[in-house]
């Protein structure tokens, strides 16, 4: 039996979820890969790698505080994952110290495995130093933050990439970014945190702009159609707002009455 | 012998104003704070962990074998998962990990997609639903409507929709810069907070320390750079 | 045998995800009591996760401190904290007890306080510098962001009573509008990242391609 | 180096030193900048200045660490308020087992057992556990719920207990709280019984209660710590949210402050290369 109020939920999870796969099929099947425009802040993560590597100092990385299994940011931080995976292929070709700093334990060994992949692929396994290159900070988000900010400080970062779900530490990372002089990319889906990321990050992820960057970023094209999934499923909320709202100013509430039913 | 209460004072005091010293640079200071912070944060989180378990699993998967009941003896399961999890460092057995690692994630991102298409998505359309009767609800409906094109990434569909998705990138720098502001009120509570305890004995005698140290260090430096 | 383990994985990233997103929806005692009991399941695996932090730590740590490499002091003194922590905690039996809050309010909850309010102070450097008038994007981030602190700030309403009232204007209008049309994406786009994930199309998240 | 050099290689010290003065200062010696007066501050105000002898305020103490800095502020401004009106008789609980700390906290603070006597002119029931249902116990019927106070003492032993039943009784409710309970008040106690309601809310909860206001059902709402400061200045006694207030408004003014010189350094700076 369906829970009452759940109705809508239930057909809006449905119809989006088989859009967005049906793009991923036409996609994956060639029948139809959208063009998909970059966000500006993507090329910015090669560009503060190139800058990184010239100046030769490091890279640092933090895919957020929350674990893999939060309720709220668990996209959030799936989506810093598949990130971090880039720029830790770009930072290892390009010859730079990569410093991953991780907050939640259950992101620990994901980042871990992922970076030590990414070093093998590039055939210097050797450089991956097991506890040095992924540090586990503290599970605590202000412990996480007293030591990212002195390890940006001691190590002078050149670039910094703050991705994932952030915290009120969001803004302590960024800023002491910036005071080090490095470049930053960032992105996050906490929305209140993303005005921190704006105001002292030079290239900033917001919110979508993120979690449509993790299926950009994939090696498999085919992913980009999900992208376009994502922009259908807008399309049709761009609709229903304004549809929606012409019925309500002609006196007819049947929209609102399903979306609450 | 100081009393309990003083001495938590005075140590807390003198990490509190060793954290503030990041602000002038990174120094000896800050790092004794940093590293306690680090340790004592991470020690806090092993006893809250092994409690976890003992009261989550161990506790349940007892009673579980006690009175037979199953759904308390398969928390047997997330123990042995949670064991796979250590053999992420064997190269062989690597991908035990996974499993555990599949579990968690499942979890997290089902109850993401559930509560974010319910509230986010079917809640903010509710929201945006008035009628259009006057200047601030038309005004409302053409924002929003902007601000969801800036987030249309493909081509010819952005393209199609013309300056819509630049006014809706002007909109959301305008959220953005609105919720920048709105967050400072609390955040200087909290300074405010910390500065109050500070301005009381015995703490109040370390703050002039603190800056005397900063001065002579500041002096320190100027004098050793100027022959460079 | 690591194709099969692969497909167990596979296995319980589709079906936990399943039966958490169908409790949603139905109403089910046996649904419901499954999915709280893989949510505290994702919880334990969790606990336990945090070995691998503490490995972790301690072989960085250590290796400094058996090296003598320059932080060494500092190594030493997390390493210490930690124990005297966790002894505290496992000896009193309880986080409740007076000697561990004696040691949690006098290290942690001050550093805590501290940092959290630190963000003012950022709040200021970041004023001063990322909000120049260098594009038409960054005035409108400026204009609404003096309005919203004329409005909060008492200082608003004693120059101008009008201030405030501009400042409500533009709340209202980026909460209907700019944080209406974020969160919507947000969560279209946590569905497409999460389906991709939970059908397999997406593997970093466990922990990279193989 | 010249002061300028200085200025351009830590300006970011300077900015840090100018907060960390602009928030000290007013805390050591409080400026009493102008915060002005909300009506709905004056509708709490009002409301309790019109208590006369005999009258049954209850006090809904749910602070908690993360909302002290907010909120207690407003909660000391109010009972200090109380105490001063003679004969009203004051009630206070909780929710969640923090509260009724903080509320021993404030009753020591304010000399609350010198001013009135326990059990006749006040009493501290401690906290109640259950969200709306235990708010619907506490209107339906007080000794039916609870059989002590805070301290242990049974009910029926203190005189003023005797003429407070439930929810008919009280002639105003005044809830502290950042959480979902001032709603309970008011499905309970407001919709049930007629009971007079007023907040002392957090800033993120004022926009739902202010519709409260709006409609009528509540006499009024504390506003964060700048509703605490304009209590504390109609009942003068400039305390702890006066001087935070000053330091909120100064703060306010060094962020505007540097926001416009940047930008008018950035001007300059554009002209001078034209």
């Amino acid at each position: 039996m369906l829970m009452a109020g759940k109705l809508s939920w239930a057909v809006i999870t449905l119809v989006f979820s088989v859009l967005m796969l049906v793009a991923l099929y036409l996609a994956s099947k060639k029948i139809y890969v959208p063009q998909i425009r970059e966000h500006a802040g993507i090329h910015a993560i090669s560009e503060a790698i190139g800058r990184a590597a010239e100046m030769g100092r490091p890279v640092s990385f933090s895919p957020g505080t929350s674990s893999i299994y939060d309720a709220k940011y668990a996209g959030d931080t799936a989506a810093a994952l598949r990130i971090l995976d880039h720029v830790a292929r770009e930072a290892i070709k390009s010859g730079s110290k990569l410093i991953v700093g991780i907050a939640p334990p259950t992101v620990l060994p994901v980042a871990q495995a992922i970076v030590k992949t990414a070093y093998t692929a590039e055939g210097k396994a050797e450089e991956y130093v097991e506890g040095d290159t992924v540090r586990f900070y503290s599970p605590d988000q202000w412990g996480f933050a007293s030591s990212y900010m002195g390890m940006m400080h001691r190590e002078r970062v050149a670039a910094n990439f703050l991705f994932g779900g952030h915290a009120a530490e969001a803004l302590i990372l960024a800023e002491t970014g910036a005071t080090v002089g490095a470049m930053q990319v960032s992105g996050s889906t906490n929305v209140y945190q993303l005005p921190m990321f704006i105001v002292s990050c030079d290239y900033t992820l917001i919110g979508e702009d993120q979690l449509a960057a993790a299926a950009y970023l994939s090696p498999d094209p085919a992913q980009k159609g999900v992208v376009f999934g994502q922009d259908l499923t807008k399309l049709i909320s761009v609709a229903l707002i304004v549809i929606g709202a012409l019925l309500a100013t002609v006196g007819s509430k049947i929209l609102s009455a399903f979306l609450r039913s | 012998m100081i009393d309990p209460a003083t001495s938590s004072i005075l140590i807390s005091t003198t990490l509190i104003l060793a954290i503030y010293t990041i602000l002038y640079r990174e120094n000896p200071a800050f790092r004794i704070g940093e590293h306690l912070m680090v340790g004592a944060t991470v020690g806090n989180a092993i006893v809250l962990a092994i409690f976890q378990i003992r009261d989550l699993a161990w506790r349940k998967l007892q009673s579980g074998f006690a009175t037979g009941n199953i759904s308390g003896m398969a928390y047997i399961l997330p123990m042995i998962l949670g064991v796979f999890l250590y053999f992420q460092f064997s190269s062989k057995l690597r991908y035990l990990a996974r499993v555990s690692i599949a579990l968690m994630l499942a979890v997290g991102l089902s109850l993401s997609i559930r509560g974010l298409i319910f509230v986010n998505v079917i809640g903010q359309i509710q929201g945006a639903l008035a009628p259009l009767t006057n200047i601030q609800s038309i005004a409302y409906v053409i924002g929003v409507v902007c601000a969801l094109l800036y987030f249309v990434y493909e081509r010819r569909a952005s393209n199609m929709a013309g300056p819509l998705p630049k006014i809706g990138r002007y909109v959301l720098m305008l959220t953005m810069g609105a919720y920048f502001a709105n967050t400072i009120m609390g955040r200087l509570s909290i300074v405010i907070g910390t500065l109050t305890s500070l301005f009381v004995a015995p703490a109040w005698y370390l703050i002039p320390v603190a800056f005397l140290i900063i001065i002579a260090d500041a002096l320190i430096r100027r004098k050793g750079s100027t022959p460079s | 045998m690591a194709g099969i383990w692969r497909s167990i994985a596979s296995f319980i990233l589709l079906v936990v995800s399943l039966v958490i997103l169908f409790d949603f929806a139905l109403k089910d005692a046996t649904l419901q009591s499954l999915a709280t009991d893989l949510n505290n399941w994702a919880v334990v695996v969790g606990a336990f996760a945090l070995g691998i932090g503490a490995y972790s730590l301690i072989l960085r740590h250590g290796r400094m401190i058996t090296k003598k490499g320059r932080m060494w002091p500092y190594s030493a003194m997390l390493i210490v904290t930690m124990i005297v922590f966790v002894v505290t905690g496992l000896v009193t039996g309880s986080i409740t007890s007076p000697q561990y809050n004696w040691i949690y309010s006098t290290f942690v909850m001050p550093v805590s306080s501290t940092l959290y309010g630190m963000n003012a102070f950022f709040i200021a450097s970041a004023s001063y510098r990322a909000f120049k008038a260098r594009s038409w994007e960054a005035v409108v981030l400026l204009v609404a962001a003096v309005f919203i602190m004329l409005k909060n700030a008492p200082v608003g309403g004693v120059i101008s009573p009008v201030l405030p009232q501009i400042g409500g204007v533009i709340w209202d209008f980026a909460g209907a509008t700019g944080m209406r049309a974020l969160l919507i994406g947000i969560g279209i786009g946590t569905l497409a990242l999460g389906l991709r994930v939970i059908i397999g199309q997406e593997k970093t998240p466990l922990g990279g391609a193989e | 180096m010249t002061v300028r050099e200085m200025l351009n290689r830590s300006y970011k010290q300077v900015i840090y030193l100018g907060l960390f003065l602009s928030l000290a200062i007013p805390l050591i010696s409080p400026i009493g900048l102008p915060v002005p007066l909300q009506p709905t501050t004056l509708g709490v105000y009002n409301k309790i200045e019109s208590l006369k002898s005999g009258d049954v305020a209850v006090i809904g103490s749910n602070i908690g660490a993360a909302i002290y800095a907010e909120v207690y502020p407003q909660y000391i401004a109010v009972l200090e308020h109380l105490f001063r009106k003679p004969g009203v008789k004051i009630l206070l609980v909780g929710h969640g087992t923090e509260a009724p700390i903080w509320a021993e906290r404030a009753l020591k603070e304010i000399n609350a057992y010198n001013r009135k006597t326990y059990g006749t002119d006040f009493v501290h029931l401690g906290y109640i556990a259950g969200e709306e249902a235990a708010i619907a116990g506490l209107c339906r019927d007080v000794h039916a719920l609870l059989k002590v106070d805070y301290g242990g003492k049974p009910l029926g032993d203190l005189p003023m207990m005797k003429d407070i039943r439930n929810a008919k009784d009280f002639t105003i409710v005044v809830d502290f709280t950042a959480s979902a309970d001032s709603q309970y008040w008011l499905n309970q106690a407001y919709a049930s019984y007629g009971t007079a309601i007023g907040f002392g809310l957090t800033a993120i909860k004022v926009p739902d209660a202010y519709a409260y206001y709006m409609a009528g059902q509540i006499f009024g709402i504390i506003e964060s710590l700048s509703g605490a400061a304009q209590y504390e200045n109609l009942i003068r006694r400039p305390g702890m949210a006066v001087t935070g207030m000053d330091a909120q408004s100064l703060a306010h003014l060094l962020y505007i402050a540097l926001m416009v010189l940047c930008n008018l350094i950035f001007l300059a700076q554009g002209r001078a290369k034209k």
